[in-house]
């Protein structure tokens, strides 16, 4: 399956990017079950999701594929701080989901989300930027 | 008398056990650690033994800037292991957190969670420095009273 | 009679702080869950706040074992991101620099397993064997870890002495394979201690995204210094050891062989180095706006960075996902049904990181 | 036997006096043995000394007074059954002993390890608990060859006299039971391949993991003493002459246990450790089966002669 029928396949009007060795597709309302189950069934291995602020209060989230030796990079943006979780697809998504849970509060709908990174007693999101620390000011470098 | 006290001294400064703790670091120091224990360096030939079990050691050896994961683990292992003991912060990251400085997650240095004695610098210090640090808390301990309970208390708050 | 033993989080079996919990009926391991909060540094939050050059300080220390691995990764991003083109020379010695790297990571790791299974002879001989790569690493970077050679397009120090390079390393491929293969392979106690035990199938591994030797003694081939090369990896010729069985000892064979291949790849860059500059030019690079990856077989397997960038010196927002992050979900996969004394082993026969892991 | 002899035996030789700095020399061999194999230096000869004296130097930690009872008594007892086990060994010919002291003795080599269950659980810490009952399944698996050996040795002898046994003369059933009691040396002296119940990567230090200061002390002494017992043991019972005088006695049966200890430690540098199962194998396998062979021959001794 090349990326043009994967795209058409998502439903995405967008066009594929290559930058730097890698192929991006921005898709602000990508159904990411949908593109996880695709991308799973033609044998993809899911490499990590970044998850980085954007100014609105959301988030943007990239899931990054291994398509035997190319990197395809799916852009999407959350609704409301969630996006569908995809663990049940790919269980490699498990600790992924958890770790952007702890570091920016986003919710992974469809799933439990234990801490991985922080205690059990602490908030998550430590990156956002208006976090504090119960006595500890976190926002400064 | 004097004569056990010497004794004791002297054993003290010849059978360093050591416990290793690493409170969050990057393992740089780790290895360096074990590389002591390892042929070129041999630290057994001056009879010191890396234990794993607290309550059998006399110095502890905290590598890592204390990240809040590991700072309860650490005070108590500090509690567990019986007096005398010596501190010995290995490497830059307990001693000034080096570059995790200001990081929300770490709640070092060590001097701020236990009495430290004895300061090892470099990131990562090299086993000759390791070795350096361990011979200068023997000499702490052999010539240690057992340390006052209010200053650690002190320290703690 | 089930019971839960916790391991860790501090433990004479692993270097850093970790808690397996393990859930025993009798000596059988019925449920295992790891908890690897202890190193968060959050090492992600500090790049945010850091200047590029302070940033390759600072991720070169996310993890100590393969701290160079790191710092080039997050070069390559950056020079992907400028599109800056590194000269060939400085490729040369960061391939020879992670060749180098990843021998002295292995040599480690078979010593931890060693002292794991209880055979302190081997892990002397093996530490014994990695302190003549920690002298080379010093020869040539100045520093027995943490080497600092990378900056943003090339390398900071040049290979003075190529010569003592090709002397260490065929000693090390001596030692490997003259004492650790036969020992690791036909040693009895180790055969019976290692075979059959903390297995993972093919499919497992595709499901759970395990990368490196963990994949690879499972039966998978992907390694991305051949699938997508980086460095100088394009211009050598190097094989890729693959094990099908997926217990402890095809991870043994896989790491083995790969110490051989390793000492293989050197000598071949060693042949083939041009001379030439090592350093495209200005020291510090101006980062357009813009996001790349990055990504690099590390010791452990594959490795990833993530890194925005909005025209500033301070980066966006900079990801790193390391292979421990995905290979040490799968140890829970391989613990069940296990016995408590196979526990540390087949922990540690995935090598893992885990001041990588939460950085 | 007169009371002066039996104070000479417990305190002097083979009792306090020279066991206990055996005790040092032998786990001293022991741990430089170890090192020069792996290309180490390796300890001082004085370091057991030291680390005993630095241990007894160090400040109990707090328990609950009756945890503290268990714990300051069970390394004592040990290593008093250790001392008295070497009361018993019938090292010297002008020895006599006394009937069933080799009941005896075979109890008081047992303590030790029972001490060590009791310990273990006594500690309530998790690791002592797994220790200490790997320690219980492991004396179950070794203690079966190692009791059937002595029985075959007795039965060949035809007395439970250790100086009998020891003036019994050699053939066959006394080098299969001797060979027995070697093999079982390695899991009751707790090194490898089979130190599972203090396998320090899995379970910290075992039964011991929980004391610390004396109280250790105390245990590294049972420890070293639990080494001159046994490899004492051995030669005892192995040796077939006695050369007559006291110190020509003495001088065999010392050297011959620190050779004994330096090929025991070889064998422990040499392998890894074992898992429980497959320490227990070994040992229902060829313990079992060189002392079943050892008894058969001993209640029937013509087949010995037949074959010869």
């Amino acid at each position: 399956m090349d990326l043009e029928e994967i795209r058409e396949h998502l439903g995405s009007m967008e066009v594929w990017v290559n930058k730097a060795k890698a192929w991006w597709l921005e898709t602000p309302n990508l159904d990411v079950e949908k593109m996880a189950r695709l991308m799973v069934d033609i044998g993809s291995r899911l490499v990590t999701v970044t998850a980085s602020r954007v100014p609105e209060g959301e988030f943007r989230i990239i899931y990054h594929w291994d398509l035997q030796g190319q990197l395809l990079n799916f852009v999407t943006l959350t609704h409301q701080a969630t996006l569908p979780s995809i663990m049940s697809i790919s269980p490699v998504a498990d600790w992924i989901e958890r770790e952007i849970h702890d570091y920016f509060a986003v919710d992974f709908a469809g799933r439990k989300l234990p801490t991985l990174v922080l205690s059990e007693k602490d908030p998550p999101g430590i990156f956002s930027w208006n976090f504090l620390w119960k006595g500890k000011e976190g926002g400064h470098a | 008398m004097r004569l056990i006290k010497k004794l004791v001294s002297m054993a003290r400064r010849r059978s360093p056990w050591l416990f290793h703790l690493n409170t969050g670091g990057c393992n740089g120091c780790d290895i360096e650690f074990s590389a002591c224990l390892a042929p070129r360096y041999d630290v057994e030939q001056a009879g010191i033994l890396l234990v794993g079990s607290p309550r059998h050691a006399d110095i502890l050896c905290v590598t890592g800037p204390v990240t809040r994961g590991t700072r309860a683990a650490l005070e108590t292992i500090y509690a567990q292991m019986p007096e005398p003991k010596v501190v010995v912060a290995l490497g830059n990251c307990p001693a000034t957190c080096d570059v995790f400085a200001g990081s929300p997650a770490i709640e070092g240095p060590l001097d701020r969670i236990l009495p430290v004695d004895v300061y090892v610098p470099g990131c990562p210090p090299r086993p000759h420095d390791l070795i350096k640090g361990v011979a200068q808390a023997v000499a702490i301990l052999a010539d240690q009273q057992p340390r006052d309970r209010r200053i650690i208390e002190g320290v703690n708050q | 009679m089930s019971f839960t033993i916790p391991i860790g989080p501090y433990h004479p079996a692993l270097e850093e702080p970790c808690k397996v919990q393990v859930i025993c009926e009798g000596e059988i391991v019925q449920d295992v869950s790891l908890s690897v909060k202890y190193n968060f540094r959050g090492v992600e939050w500090l790049a945010e706040r850091r200047n590029y050059h302070q940033a390759i300080a600072l991720v070169e220390r996310v993890c100590g074992i393969c701290s160079n691995v790191h710092a080039l990764t997050f070069c390559n991003a950056l020079e992907g991101l400028a599109g800056l083109t590194v000269p060939e020379r400085a490729q040369y010695i960061r391939t020879i620099m992670v060749e180098l790297e990843r021998l002295t990571s292995h040599a480690l790791w078979a010593g931890i397993a060693a002292e794991v299974m209880g055979f302190q002879t081997l892990f002397m001989t093996c530490f014994a064997m990695r302190e003549q790569l920690m002298d080379l690493l010093e020869t040539i970077s100045g520093n027995r870890i943490h080497y600092g050679m990378n900056c943003i397009g090339g390398v900071t120090r040049d290979l003075a002495n190529p010569e003592a390079v090709r002397i260490t390393v065929r000693r090390v491929r001596q030692t490997v394979t003259d004492q650790l293969i036969p020992l690791f392979t036909e040693d009895k106690t180790i055969h019976a201690r290692c075979s059959g035990i903390g297995q993972m199938t093919k499919e497992q591994a595709v499901a759970w995204g395990a990368v490196g030797p963990t994949a690879r003694a499972s039966g998978l081939t992907e390694d991305i210094r051949q699938t997508s090369p980086y460095a100088a990896y394009n211009q050598l010729e190097f094989k890729v050891p693959v094990e099908t069985s997926g217990d402890v000892f095809a991870r043994v064979v896989v790491r083995l062989l790969e110490m051989v291949e390793s000492c293989h790849i050197v000598e071949q860059a060693l042949d083939q180095i041009p001379p030439g500059p090592i350093h495209h030019g200005p020291i510090f690079v101006e980062i357009p706006r813009g996001e790349a990856v990055a990504r690099a077989e590390a010791p452990r397997g594959e490795l990833f960075y993530y890194v925005s960038s909005d025209g500033t010196d301070i980066p966006c927002r900079v990801k790193i996902r390391t292979p421990s992050f995905v290979n040490l979900p799968t140890v829970r996969l391989m613990m069940l049904q296990a016995n408590l004394a196979d526990v540390p082993l087949i922990n540690a026969s995935i090598d893992p990181c885990y001041s990588c892991t939460s950085r | 036997m007169s009371w002066e002899k039996v104070f000479f035996a417990l305190l002097i030789f083979p009792g306090l006096l020279y066991a206990v700095p055996t005790a040092w020399l032998m786990l001293w061999l022991e741990r430089k043995f170890r090192a020069r194999m792996q290309g180490r230096i390796g300890p001082p000869f004085y370091q057991p000394f030291f680390d005993f004296v630095k241990l007894m130097a160090k400040r109990r930690v707090l328990r609950p007074s009756f945890d503290s009872i268990f714990m300051m008594g069970l390394p004592l007892v040990s290593v008093s059954a250790g001392l008295l086990a070497l009361a018993l060994l019938p090292i010297s010919s002008d020895s006599r002993g006394f009937a069933g002291d080799l009941v005896l003795l075979v109890a008081f080599l047992e303590v030790p390890s029972l001490c060590s269950v009791l310990a273990g659980f006594a500690s309530r810490s998790i690791f002592g608990q797994v220790g200490a009952t790997r320690e219980a399944i492991l004396s179950i698996t070794y203690n079966l060859p190692f009791l059937t050996a002595i029985v075959a040795l007795a039965y060949s002898a035809q007395s439970l006299r250790l100086v009998d046994i020891a003036a019994s003369p050699a053939g066959g059933v006394r080098a299969l039971a001797v060979l027995t009691i070697c093999l079982c040396l390695p899991v009751k002296l707790r090194i490898n391949p089979f130190s599972v119940s203090n396998a320090e990567q899995e379970i910290y230090s075992g039964p011991a993991t929980e004391f610390s200061g004396p109280q250790l002390a105390m245990w590294e002494l049972a420890h070293g003493l639990e080494w001159v017992a046994l490899t004492g043991l051995v030669v005892c019972l192995g040796l077939t002459f006695r050369t007559g005088t006291w110190i020509g006695d003495f001088a065999i049966y010392t050297s011959l246990s620190l050779v004994l200890v330096i090929l025991l430690t070889i064998l422990a540098t040499g392998t890894a450790r074992l898992k429980i199962q497959q320490a227990a194998r070994f040992y229902w396998r060829w313990g079992m089966g060189l002392s079943l062979v050892a008894l058969i021959l001993g209640v029937f001794p013509d087949i010995e002669r037949f074959i010869r």
